[in-house]
Formats: structure tokens, C-alpha cells, sequence
């Protein structure tokens, strides 16, 4: 016998009843995206090499890319429909509301697909997750970005926001350094750094042809180059894993430190939210935490590199 | 008219397993005719020497890939008679119901897959979804059906999980046997769009008198166990499966040949009409007389219709058979045993014909011999002399090479010939 | 193809089968409710079992079976000629499958006792990547329709098609089944690739390994397992045995 | 929070009523093992009758019911040349009877996850506001060591907590919908002696425990011993098989996966439940495995459970119902493990330190 009056009324949970009904909800994922994607146009695909190229996205909705905003260092989960999602840096300026710029390197099954895209086709955005640079932090000091390879796309957001708050900083190096001239990313727009944004670049590569005329070897070696005052002076450091060790070894001894130097961590990432343990290094997780990280925290955090 | 024509078939399409048909006229004169199996032995009596009872129908299972429950039910029923174990009724009921759905699924398998595109003209079913999706969708609402019946009574569709010695492992679940009853009673519709169909065919006419062998029990339909019967007079009991086989190996084929009172005999859907058609289900028995079959039914393609009508049959019966599972508790399922030395034939109908597995045990309840006669073994003989006639019959008639070779690819499908299972 | 967003082309499909009960090809039939959508997927070349067309000029095949002849040998390295993607189908293919039990006796031991010494034909039982490159292998006794689906649109749409690294216990536990261990038996789940939802367990029966070792298993903490439940080293040998598929991981 | 007492045939009664009316698990007998013990699990009841309320422990917990162990989060159609992405996180009500101290205190550190933490999972939300929750005390079994985490009693998370005083059951009324419901049968208010019987009941409970962990600074243990040879020690006899993260009340990491759907119109994103036990869990792109061995994802899940995350403010997870040591089939559980890590500290300390007493 069915009795209606024990019948357990159905609560149901659209987005709205959601953002009312989570006691201390929290201000972040009622602004963001976090289940369901931004859908964004893909704008214009540059090719930059064999194995990397240049995504302009353009989020489709006029309201939502008034509301979408990121720092410096932050990542997003981009999503192409059927494929999968994967963690990618932005590579734009964080005064863009216009327009983001993945770079982004064909290593696997999603990135693979997202080469096979063309212009016009649309994907999703999840984000902005993560932590970021400490740009206000920086201000009135010598800033010192170290890239290796890929490691040069987080590192574009900070370098557009020094060249539009240049004032701010005092001198600016860019250490590049890459596998071979053509692996060099970005060498368009190497004029206007230096140029534009008075900043000291010095770029090096592993191998090389009798065409390239500048300096070849490990990226360590630029260090020669150049002096650094190290009590005035904030690095970030990107690129794999074994590079940023040596480098911020290197760092260290000229005596920058350690909570001064900054390095960006990859980890395979699921959710983006600390929800999948995917990403967990020791007890924390690059996705919430990081990815950008002091170096003292990576130096305590176990299996970081 | 004096001609000359010769017919090469190698790997006969739309059936499972590898064999060749090969027809040579000369001069107007039949010189040869032949069906021969090349498919590769793969030695199963070999393989289950010293294997546990317990996981002989596992490995029998793999004989073959559409019947394999028939293989399961008859390992365990040979090793369950020769260690005397008697399994408890609703393991019974619902091992009946295992062969119902296995049954439909097959014949549905053949009906639509295998035989229909020979009638419809098309070279497969894929191009016949394209000319008659109807009727194909009807084909597989029925094969769905089966395969759900196969899992829901032994766990997967293909190769059963839950058909143990002794009765079953799990009992199936109730909440889907309600649903499987639900599914019966909306696909009967199917089963009349297919007799719709197969009833306006123009099934060759051909006849050669043949000595049908099935399961007989004299109560009920046959499918597990009962006693061996021929339409030529000859009955044994189970065990005594020898004189109705003769088991013997030719040169031209890896598949044995068998025979019994004749030169060769025939098994399957249109043997177990022919010997039993009394039992079918009263809804069964209406469809036959609509279809034109009639035992002793002598024409081989007539048995595509015997497999309908058995496919009415089994719709009717599996609804009986899932209400009384529904009735009972579905607790006690499985009778413990101890391992026994002894030995005993198992024979169940399997969709294309009866089979038999004969078991010897040890103590320890190892396998030490057996024996597997398959149907299609027992079809060989038959579809080889069925062949002949057929090839002389139609040069009578004047057929030309294409209309003979259809003809004779049609015949050997009629058999629904399972010939990797045959050559095991 | 179909999708509006994305272009995809049809795969050039072909379908073989040689020493097997051939229930693998028969899962191609199998899940009526997507049949037409799979095989829309395919532009089917060669397909025995279901249709009388054979075209040569395919690029993925699916092989069944294992190899016990010689003509087989020949039949299959033409067809690793032709396909540009070889996917050794169902057990038998990957790693021999029951028909490997045979191996336990001589060639003229089996024919004697089957074919009267009549002069047949019979070689060793081996799987296909004994004999040519594998692509990729999909294991199962037989192979879940489910599972050929989802990697059938992954070719398709050039996605990943990976098998799950883990083992069958992972799903086991997600059908809240009693471990069998518990029932006193020994299984094969936890060393035994998932990927089959583990029917067997389900069904309150062992897993047998059809889909052959996960990664990385850890084999001698397996046999620590069966040792110490004082389960029968006998038992042990005839399941690690039954589909030949733990080839690599010698039982003492 | 209300109390009433209420009689078992009335309770009955209550249960029945409730189950009748809604879709509804509780603990039932699903096997015995070979030893004959019995095997609990959470199963579909359509009466009272079916329930098993003296059950000790089910098998494996009540955490699929809100983290199922694949769900799919979202679903894209293609249309024209474009595409569109729904997700719905609509669940239907259920009633789960019979959850144990331990497994409401589960529910409550998931709650910490997945809906106080930065980005609430509406999924998980959905689900759990459509569950009525009814929680029944239980004596411990020799295994159990729920005590030694604080979890053997708990105060929120549930609607309705029930505990056998004898003749009746004490009810803990924590929603007001099961206040409603109750109002329909006769219960009481507790008299002295039921408060009495409730105590002793309580005491009865506490002093039953067999089996203590010290749990305590283990988070710094953890930390400090992420080197130690205990992991190897204990890897080497995991199997890998992930059965522990699957049984566990508390172990949600997961994993996400996308397929088009077999007729190309559209593709779903999936969730499936993953455990840091399993090979590949922290391989990045480029094949590079972060925990190659055993013995580092092994340390991985007890890091997680006894050390605790972020999102989790550091706080253990592990409720101490032992699920896992009873599934696992090479005999890790907790307390052994926990035990020799701390004899490992323990005589760390006892070579090092300079404190008198400790020598
Ligand atoms: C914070 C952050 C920022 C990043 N920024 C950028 C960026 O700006 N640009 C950029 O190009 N990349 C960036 N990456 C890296 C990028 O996320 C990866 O390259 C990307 O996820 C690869 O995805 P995929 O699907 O193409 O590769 P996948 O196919 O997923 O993976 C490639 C490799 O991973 C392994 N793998 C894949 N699936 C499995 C599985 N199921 N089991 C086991 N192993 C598997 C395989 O070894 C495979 O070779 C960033 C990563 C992080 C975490
Ligand atoms: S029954 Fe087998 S697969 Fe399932 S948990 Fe136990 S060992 Fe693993
Ligand atoms: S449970 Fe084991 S034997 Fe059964 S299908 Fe899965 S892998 Fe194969
Ligand atoms: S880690 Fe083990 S003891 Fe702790 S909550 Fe999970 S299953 Fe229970």
C-alpha cells in the first residue's frame, strides 16, 4: 500500500537553486564556469611550429566574456566536444577581455583533435583555475622570467602586463631558451619586446645550423651573461621539470630567494577543482594550490619534481 | 541437352565456420557433387582430458560461438548423470529458459541474417536493412529478445557465466524476469511481421526422403534430455547414443560424418517438428498449419519455416516458464556434490540439431574422455547426398550455373550449418 | 560522415576469423539497439560471416582466432599486407585462447585420439602477434560488444583508444559483488585487465583472465594470496592455464 | 536536533511505511562466505521485512549512492555546425536506511569535499538533498576502529539516527521532515530511564572497541616518513587491484573521460570513480609515472585518508570503519600499517631524541 503522505518530495537542482542552497557558497564558482564550459569561437589558429600553435578563442556569449577575467599564470580547462578536456596556460594578456590565446603543443589525443579544428569551429572553456603570478608583489623590483621550450606560454600573460605596467618594474630580463633556432616560439614578436617593452632578452638554443648566429648550449649558461641583483629581484621560471631545477638551483646560489622565485608545475589534471587527486603533489594540489609556486613551497612538497 | 558446369564455392559466406560446395557437370552428366568442411580442427576432446568437472563447461562453451549454451547445458548435464547430481528445480527451469533465449536468438540470427538476403536477392543483411528495414528491425527486436533472455538466466548472451554443475551460481535477478515478460509480450508483434514474411516465400520444391533423428521425451516439446527417436522407428535412451550416430571421418572434410539407419540422416528444427510436433504450443501448432508444414515435412528448406514456428513456440513457453520463476524464491539453485568416478551422455537440442556430449570421470571428478557429436556433424552426411540430388533435380529442370549455384548455396544454409562447431 | 561539427571518414573494414568458435564476430551482431549506427561506421569490405561481398581493399581488420594451420599462416600475412591497423580480436587472438590447451599434448597424440590417424593437418596453437605485427588488441572470451563500440568510434574519430590499465576487481567491487575469494574460490580479477563490467564475478563464478594481465600486476604477491587462503596450487594452474593468457607469468 | 523514543513495532511500522512509499535500500544478507560469515550489502527493500537491522557491516559503502561510481556529468548534441552542452544534476529521491555512525561521518567529510570547499560539486548536492538518511547504531566489530578517529558516535548529516535501547529505539530527529513523517506514529518523548538506557548503550558501544589506532600528530608522521622503507614493505604485497578505494566510504578521487556517442550526434562526459592504488593514476602526458612503484601509490591513498588534502583543511578522511583491511586481499589495513609506520617514528625517536624520558 502506498502511503503519498511518506513520499519524499524531489528537490530539484537547477543552477540557481544550486548557488541558494550551498551554505557558505562559495564567491568563486557562482562567477565561473565550472561544469558547464564557456563556449568560445576559435578565431584564428597560427601555426607557430610542427608541434605547437597558437590558439585565439573568443568566448560566443557577449554577458559571459564580460564576467570572465584571469591572472597571470592561471590555466583553464579547454574542451573540445567528444574529445576531452585538457589544463592549457593562457598566453594572452590579462587586460584582453577580447580575445585568449592558448598556445598549445600536440602531445596527445585531445591536443592531436584541437590540431584537426579549423577557424570557425567552437570549444569550450572551463577556468580560470589556479593560482598566479604575484604581479602587485613584483612591483619596484628587477624581474627575471627564465622559458624553456612550451614553458615561454604562461609566460606570456606576465610579460604583457609588465609591458603595460612597465613603469612599475626595473629591469626586465627574459632568458629563452629552446632545442633548435626553429623551436624558438614567438620570434615575431621578439622586436616588440625588446623594443616596446625594454626588455633585456637573451635567447639560446641546444642545437643549431651555421645560420643561427646567436649563443648555443644549456640555458644555465645565459647566466653568464648577465648580472643580477639578487636582493631586489623576483624570478619565474617555466619549462620542464629537470630545467627549472637546475635553474633555480642556479638562482639560488646567486642568492635570490627562495620564496622570491616562482616556477609553474604540470601535473595530469581531471577536474581543475581538487576534486579528482590528480594533480596532488604531497598534500596539495597544483590545480588550487598551483600551479604557480614558490620554490620553497616545491622544495618541501614531495615527488614536485 | 548436353552441358558441361562447375560450381567451386570456398568459404561458403553467411554461414559460421568454412566450408566448400563443389558441383561438376559434364556432358550433361553429374559428376560430382560435395560439401566439405576445411575448417581446422581445434581437438576439445583432447583439450578437457584431466580438467575439472567443474570447469568443463566453461571450456565446452567455446565449441561454438552461437550455441554455446546448448555446449554448457550438455557438459553438465553428462557430468551431472555421471556423478548423480541432480540439480534443483528452478536451476532446471531456468537452464530451459537459457536454451529458449539461445534458440531464438539463433534462429532469429539465421532467419535475418542468413537466409532472408537469399529470398530478398541482397548479398547480406546490410543492404537488405536499406530494401526492407521493417522486416530486419523485426529480426533484430527478436534477437535482442533472445540474447536478453540468454543474459538475464546466465549472465552474458555468448559463452554463459552462471551455468554451473550442479544447478547455477546465481540466480537471476527478479526485477529483470519481470521486465524480460514485459519485452515478450511487445515483440510478439515481431515474430508476425517475420511469419507475414516467410510465408509469402517461394520455398524451392525439393524433396528427398530423409531419416529425421531428434530428443523425444513424449510429454513436452524436447530441448535437455529425453530419450533418442528417428523418424524411421528407432529409439534409444540417452546413454545409448552410439548406434544413432556411427560416427565415421572422411577424407574430404575435417568434420566427421554420422549415420544411422540410412546412408546418412538430418537433425535440427525440422527433425524435432517432424518427431514431436504434437507438443508445440497451440499458437505454435497455428502457425505451422499457416506456414504449409506438415511432419513428416521431407523438403530441407522447409526448415528455415520449422525454426519460425519453433521461434512461436519458444515466445509462448519462455512466458510460462518466466512466471514460474517469478512464483518460486529462487533460493535453493545449486546442489552441492562430491567428485565421482563415472560416465554418461548428455543430450540436449541445440538450436541446429541434437547434441551430445558423452563424459567419463575419476574420482577427483577430472574428465578422462569424451565425446562430442554435433549437429551439423550429423547434417553432414545428409546435406552431401541432399546436394546430389538437388544438382540432378535441377539439371532436369534446365537450371542454368547461377540458378544451380544459388540453389545449392541455399540448400546448405537451409541446414544452418555450424561448421567450426562441428569441426571442435 | 555523419557529425555536423567534425568530418570523419568511414572505416575500410574487413573481418577474418581463423582457429575459434567465432562467438567474437558474432558480438558484431549483437547490441540490435545500435546495429545500424555501428555499422554505418564501417564501409564493411570483407565480412564472411554476415555477407557474401569481398572486396581486398580494406585498411582495418579485425582478426579472429588463433593460428593452427598453415594455409592460416599464409591467409594471415596477406591481410597484414592489406591492413593498415591489424586488431587481433577477442582472446584467441591475443593470446591463443582455449584452443591453446591443446598445446599440452603432441600434434599426432591429438590427431590420433580424434581423427583415427586419419592424415590431418595441425601445427602448435598460436596467437597472431606470434606471427605478424598487432595494432591493437582487443582481449575478451568474447569480446563485449560495448567495449568494440566505444573503440570502433574511437578509430573512427581519431580519439584514444586505450584499455582500462587496472584490473577486473576495480569493476567487481562496482557491481558491490561478494568476492569470490570470500566464497572460497580462486579468481583471476586481480590480475586480469578489467574492460568486461566483470561479467564472470558477477555471475558468481571465477574470473578465468580471458582479458589476459593488467599492467604492472604484481604476481607474486598473487600467489602469496592463494597460498596463504590455503587454496589448491591445482585449481591455480588449470585457470592461469585456461585461456593460455598468463603465458608470461610461469605458476611454480 | 529533537528526541523521541519510539517501540521497535512501531518503528517497524514507521519503516515500512517509508519504504512502501519511496525507493528505498537497506542493509540485507547477500551471501556467507566460506567460513560462513555473513555478507551485508545496501540492496533495493520494498518492505520492512527485507531489512536486516542487526547487520553488523556492509561490504562495501553507501558512498556510490552519491558519488556513483560512473555517472555522466554532461552531454553535447551537434547540430548544424555547431554544438550544445547540458548538464543535469537532477537525482531522484531516495530513502537509505540503516547507515552506520561511521558512514554518516563519511558522508559529512565528503560534504567538506565536495560542497564546503571552493567549487561545490552540484552533482554530489543533488544527490544528497534527495536522500533521507537514517542511521542506526551498531556494536563495533573486532576490526572496527571508527572509535579511535572520533567517528563512532556523530551528530549531523543525517535526518533520522536511531539507537536500540532494548525495547524501543532513541531517536536523534534531525530534519523536520522526519519530524513530520514520525508525527504520524506514536512515539514519545524520552523518559529518565530511556536517557539512562541511551547511556549505557552509548558506554556499552564505546567499551566494545578491540582495536585502537593512534592517530595522533600521524599527519606529521606522514610527512616526515615519506621516505620510509614501510612503504615499500607494505607495496610489495599490494596488488594493485584498487578494491580498498573502491569499498571505502571516504575515497572519491576520480577520473573523467569523454566519448562521442555510436551514432556520432553527440558525446557525453563521464565521471568514473578512480583510486590512487590503481597504475596509471598519476601518469602525465608524455607517458612520465609520478608513482612508479607499489609501494609510492600505496603510501599515496594512506597519505590522502590519514594526512588529509586542502580541500579537506588537512583533516584525516579515514572514518576507521576498516572496509578496506576487510576487502583487501593481501591483508593491508590501516592498523597494521599505521602501526608500523609508528614503530618506525617510534624508534626514530627513541635513537635521536635527547628527552631523558624517552629513554
Ligand atoms: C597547469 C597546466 C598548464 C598547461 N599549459 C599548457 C600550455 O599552455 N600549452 C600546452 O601545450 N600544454 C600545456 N599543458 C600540458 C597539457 O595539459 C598536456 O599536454 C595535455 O593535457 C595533453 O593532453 P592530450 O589529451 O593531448 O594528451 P593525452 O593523450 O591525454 O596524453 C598524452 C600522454 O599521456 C599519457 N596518457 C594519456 N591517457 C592516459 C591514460 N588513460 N592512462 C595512462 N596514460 C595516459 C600517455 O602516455 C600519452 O602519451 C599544461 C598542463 C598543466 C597542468
Ligand atoms: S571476485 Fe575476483 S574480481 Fe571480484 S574482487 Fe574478488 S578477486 Fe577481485
Ligand atoms: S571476468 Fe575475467 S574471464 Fe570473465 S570476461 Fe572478465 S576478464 Fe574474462
Ligand atoms: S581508509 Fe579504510 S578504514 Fe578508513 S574509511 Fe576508508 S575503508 Fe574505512
Amino acid at each position: 500500500m502506498h502511503d503519498m503522505r511518506f513520499t519524499i518530495p524531489r528537490q530539484d537542482m537547477n543552477r540557481e537553486a544550486f548557488a541558494s542552497s550551498v551554505p557558505d557558497f562559495n564567491r568563486k564558482s557562482e562567477i565561473m564556469k565550472t561544469d558547464t564550459g564557456y563556449k568560445c569561437r576559435i578565431t584564428n589558429i597560427i601555426s607557430l611550429t610542427e608541434q605547437e600553435k597558437l590558439f585565439q578563442l573568443r568566448i560566443a556569449d557577449p554577458q559571459e566574456r564580460r564576467i570572465f577575467r584571469f591572472k597571470p599564470g592561471q590555466f583553464l580547462m579547454l574542451e573540445l566536444p567528444g574529445y576531452g578536456d585538457v589544463p592549457i596556460s593562457i598566453s594572452s594578456a590579462s587586460s584582453n577581455h577580447e580575445f585568449i590565446e592558448l598556445c598549445i603543443r600536440k602531445a596527445g589525443h585531445v591536443t592531436s583533435a584541437l590540431f584537426r579544428t579549423e577557424p570557425g569551429m567552437h570549444v569550450a572553456i572551463r577556468g580560470p583555475f589556479g593560482s598566479s603570478f604575484p604581479m602587485d608583489e613584483m612591483t619596484g623590483h628587477h624581474v627575471l622570467l627564465v622559458a624553456g621550450g612550451l614553458g615561454i606560454a604562461p609566460l606570456r600573460a606576465p610579460l604583457f602586463w609588465i609591458n603595460e605596467h612597465r613603469d612599475r618594474f626595473r629591469d626586465v630580463h627574459l632568458l629563452y631558451g629552446a632545442k633548435e633556432p626553429s623551436q624558438l616560439l614567438f620570434s615575431y614578436q621578439f622586436e616588440e619586446w625588446k623594443t616596446i617593452s625594454h626588455i633585456r632578452l637573451h635567447t639560446i638554443v641546444e642545437h643549431s645550423g651555421a645560420e643561427w648566429k646567436g649563443s648555443t648550449g644549456m640555458i644555465t649558461e645565459l647566466f653568464r651573461d648577465i648580472t643580477i641583483d639578487a636582493k631586489n629581484t623576483y624570478a619565474i621560471v617555466c619549462g620542464p621539470p629537470v630545467m627549472f631545477k637546475f635553474v633555480c638551483s642556479h638562482l639560488d646560489r646567486f642568492g635570490i630567494p627562495m620564496n622570491r622565485m616562482f616556477v609553474s608545475l604540470e601535473r595530469r589534471m581531471h577536474c581543475g577543482m581538487g576534486k579528482c587527486c590528480r594533480c596532488m603533489v604531497g598534500s596539495t594540489f597544483t590545480c588550487i594550490d598551483g600551479p604557480v609556486f614558490d620554490y620553497w613551497s616545491v622544495m618541501n612538497l614531495k615527488e614536485a619534481i | 541437352m548436353k552441358r558441361d558446369c562447375s560450381i567451386d564455392i570456398r568459404h561458403l559466406t553467411r554461414v559460421e565456420g568454412h566450408g566448400n560446395i563443389r558441383i561438376t557437370v559434364s556432358g550433361g552428366k553429374l559428376l560430382e557433387a560435395s560439401w566439405a568442411v576445411v575448417e581446422t580442427p581445434r581437438f576439445f576432446e583432447v583439450m578437457v582430458k584431466g580438467m575439472s568437472a567443474e570447469r568443463v563447461p566453461f571450456l565446452t562453451s567455446r565449441i561454438c560461438g552461437i550455441c554455446s549454451i546448448s555446449h554448457a547445458l550438455a557438459s553438465i548435464r553428462a557430468l551431472e548423470r555421471a556423478m548423480l547430481i541432480a540439480p534443483p528445480p528452478a536451476a532446471e527451469t531456468t537452464r530451459l529458459l537459457a536454451m529458449h533465449g539461445e534458440t531464438l536468438q539463433s534462429h532469429a540470427l539465421h532467419l535475418f541474417f542468413l537466409a532472408a538476403p537469399d529470398f530478398a536477392g541482397t548479398s547480406g543483411v546490410l543492404p537488405l536493412l536499406e530494401s526492407q528495414p521493417e522486416l530486419v528491425r523485426a529480426g533484430l527486436r527478436l534477437k535482442e529478445l533472445g540474447n536478453e533472455i540468454s543474459t538475464v538466466t546466465t549472465g552474458r548472451c555468448t559463452h554463459p557465466v552462471s551455468l554451473v554443475v550442479g544447478g547455477l551460481s546465481k540466480a537471476p535477478d527478479k526485477i529483470r524476469l519481470q521486465q524480460l515478460l514485459d519485452m515478450i509480450g511487445e515483440r510478439k508483434s515481431a515474430l508476425g511481421t517475420a511469419c507475414n514474411f516467410f510465408g509469402t516465400l517461394d520455398i524451392p520444391r525439393f524433396e528427398r526422403e530423409t531419416e529425421f533423428i531428434s530428443l523425444h521425451n513424449g510429454a513436452t516439446y524436447p530441448f535437455i534430455g529425453g530419450d533418442l527417436l528417428s523418424t524411421d522407428g528407432v529409439r534409444k535412451e540417452e546413454n545409448d547414443y552410439l548406434p544413432m550416430t556411427n560416427e565415421y571421418v572422411t577424407e574430404f572434410s575435417t568434420s566427421k560424418f554420422t549415420r544411422c539407419s540410412r546412408e546418412s540422416s538430418a537433425a535440427g528444427a525440422l527433425a524435432r517438428f517432424n518427431n514431436n510436433s504434437g507438443f508445440l504450443h497451440p499458437e505454435a501448432k497455428k502457425a505451422a498449419q499457416k506456414l504449409g508444414l506438415r511432419p513428416i515435412c521431407h523438403n530441407p528448406f522447409m526448415c528455415n519455416i520449422a525454426q519460425l514456428v519453433e521461434c512461436v513456440h519458444i515466445l509462448h513457453d519462455a512466458e510460462t516458464l518466466i512466471q514460474k520463476l517469478l512464483d518460486t524464491d529462487l533460493t535453493d539453485i545449486r546442489t552441492p556434490f562430491a567428485p565421482k568416478a563415472g560416465t554418461a551422455t548428455g543430450a540436449v537440442e541445440a538450436p541446429r540439431g541434437i547434441l551430445y556430449h558423452h563424459m567419463e570421470t575419476d574420482e577427483e571428478g577430472k574428465v578422462v574422455k569424451a565425446d562430442c557429436i554435433i549437429p551439423t556433424t550429423q547434417n553432414n552426411a545428409n546435406i552431401h547426398n541432399d546436394l546430389q540430388a538437388l544438382a540432378r533435380q535441377a539439371l532436369e529442370e534446365g537450371k542454368n550455373d547461377r540458378e544451380i549455384e544459388k540453389l545449392a548455396e541455399m540448400l546448405v544454409r537451409s541446414y544452418d550449418p555450424c561448421i567450426s562447431c562441428s569441426v571442435h | 560522415m555523419k557529425n555536423p561539427v567534425y568530418t570523419f571518414e568511414k572505416l575500410k573494414f574487413a573481418s577474418f576469423e581463423f582457429t575459434c568458435c567465432e562467438g567474437c564476430q558474432l558480438q558484431l551482431a549483437n547490441r540490435e539497439a545500435s546495429l545500424a549506427e555501428f555499422f554505418s561506421l564501417l564501409d564493411v569490405r570483407t565480412f564472411r560471416e554476415i555477407s557474401s561481398e569481398k572486396h581486398d581493399d580494406y585498411d582495418v581488420a579485425f582478426v579472429e582466432g588463433s593460428i593452427s594451420r598453415s594455409d592460416e599462416i599464409e591467409r594471415l600475412l596477406a591481410i597484414r599486407r592489406q591492413a593498415k591497423t591489424l586488431v587481433a580480436f577477442g582472446t584467441c587472438a591475443c593470446f591463443g585462447g582455449v584452443n591453446s590447451l591443446k598445446n599440452r599434448y603432441p600434434v599426432e597424440e591429438c590427431i590420433a585420439e580424434v581423427y583415427d590417424g586419419l592424415p590431418v593437418e595441425s601445427l602448435p596453437v598460436r596467437k597472431i602477434s606470434d606471427i605478424v605485427k598487432v595494432d591493437f588488441s582487443i582481449p575478451g572470451c568474447p569480446v563485449a560488444k560495448k567495449e568494440v563500440e566505444w573503440i570502433v568510434v574511437n578509430l573512427v574519430t581519431g580519439s584514444l583508444a586505450t584499455l582500462p590499465k587496472y584490473p577486473v576487481c576495480v569493476e567487481c567491487k562496482e557491481q558491490l559483488n561478494t568476492c569470490l575469494f570470500d566464497l572460497g574460490e580462486i579468481c583471476l580479477g586481480p590480475i586480469t585487465r578489467a574492460g568486461c563490467d566483470a561479467v564472470c564475478t558477477t555471475g558468481k563464478t571465477p574470473c578465468l583472465g580471458c582479458r589476459g594481465p593488467a599492467d604492472d600486476i604484481n604476481f607474486p604477491a598473487f600467489l602469496e594470496l592463494v597460498e596463504k587462503r590455503g587454496l589448491s596450487r591445482r585449481d591455480l594452474k588449470e585457470k592461469l592455464g585456461f585461456y593460455n593468457a598468463f603465458e608470461a607469468y610461469p605458476c611454480p | 536536533m529533537i528526541y523521541k523514543v519510539i517501540s521497535k513495532p512501531e518503528f517497524r511500522r514507521f519503516i515500512d511505511a517509508l519504504v512502501k512509499a519511496n525507493n528505498s535500500f537497506g542493509p540485507r544478507l547477500a551471501d556467507r562466505t566460506a567460513d560462513g560469515k555473513p555478507v551485508y550489502r545496501f540492496m533495493p527493500v520494498s518492505s520492512v521485512d527485507e531489512i536486516d537491522f542487526d547487520y553488523t557491516a556492509t561490504a562495501s559503502s553507501a558512498k556510490h549512492f552519491f558519488l556513483p561510481f560512473s555517472e555522466e556529468l554532461s552531454r553535447f548534441r551537434f547540430h548544424g555546425s555547431d554544438w550544445e552542452q547540458h548538464s543535469a544534476y537532477e537525482a531522484d529521491p531516495v530513502v537509505l536506511i540503516g547507515l552506520r555512525a561511521c558512514d554518516i561521518s563519511a558522508l559529512n567529510i565528503l560534504d567538506d569535499v565536495l560542497l564546503n570547499g571552493n567549487y561545490p560539486s552540484p552533482y554530489y548536492l543533488a544527490k544528497r538533498k534527495n536522500t533521507f538518511v537514517i542511521g542506526l547504531d551498531h556494536l563495533p566489530l573486532p576490526d572496527c576502529f571508527c572509535k579511535s578517529l572520533a567517528h563512532h558516535t556523530v551528530s549531523t548529516g543525517f535526518n533520522l539516527f536511531c539507537s536500540d535501547i532494548g525495547e524501543k529505539y532513541y531517536l536523534s530527529i534531525n530534519s523536520s521532515k522526519a519530524f513530520t513523517y514520525l508525527k504520524e506514529f506514536q512515539t514519545e518523548d524520552p523518559s529518565y530511564e530511556d536517557n539512562c538506557l541511551l547511556t549505557e548503550r552509548r558506554k556499552l558501544i564505546s567499551d566494545s572497541f578491540k582495536t585502537e589506532i593512534d592517530v595522533t600528530s600521524l599527519p606529521s608522521i606522514l610527512d616526515i616518513e615519506f621516505d620510509s622503507p614501510v612503504w615499500e614493505k607494505w607495496g610489495s604485497k599490494c596488488l594493485n587491484c584498487g578494491t580498498c578505494a573502491m569499498v571505502c566510504p571516504t575515497c572519491y578521487c576520480y577520473s573523467l573521460e569523454e566519448r562521442f556517442d555510436i551514432d556520432l550526434k553527440g558525446a557525453s562526459r563521464n565521471r568514473k570513480l578512480y583510486s590512487c592504488n590503481l597504475v596509471d593514476f598519476a601518469v602525465v602526458a608524455g607517458g612520465h609515472n609520478f608513482r612508479p612503484k607499489n609501494g609510492d601509490r600505496l603510501k599515496y591513498r594512506y597519505y590522502h585518508q590519514h594526512r588529509g588534502f586542502a580541500e579537506n583543511d588537512n583533516q584525516q578522511i579515514c572514518v576507521g570503519c576498516n572496509r578496506c583491511g576487510r576487502a583487501c586481499l593481501a591483508d593491508i589495513n590501516p592498523k597494521d600499517v599505521i602501526n608500523d609506520l609508528r614503530m618506525e617514528k617510534d624508534s626514530c625517536m627513541i635513537c635521536v631524541s635527547q628527552s631523558p624520558g624517552r629513554i
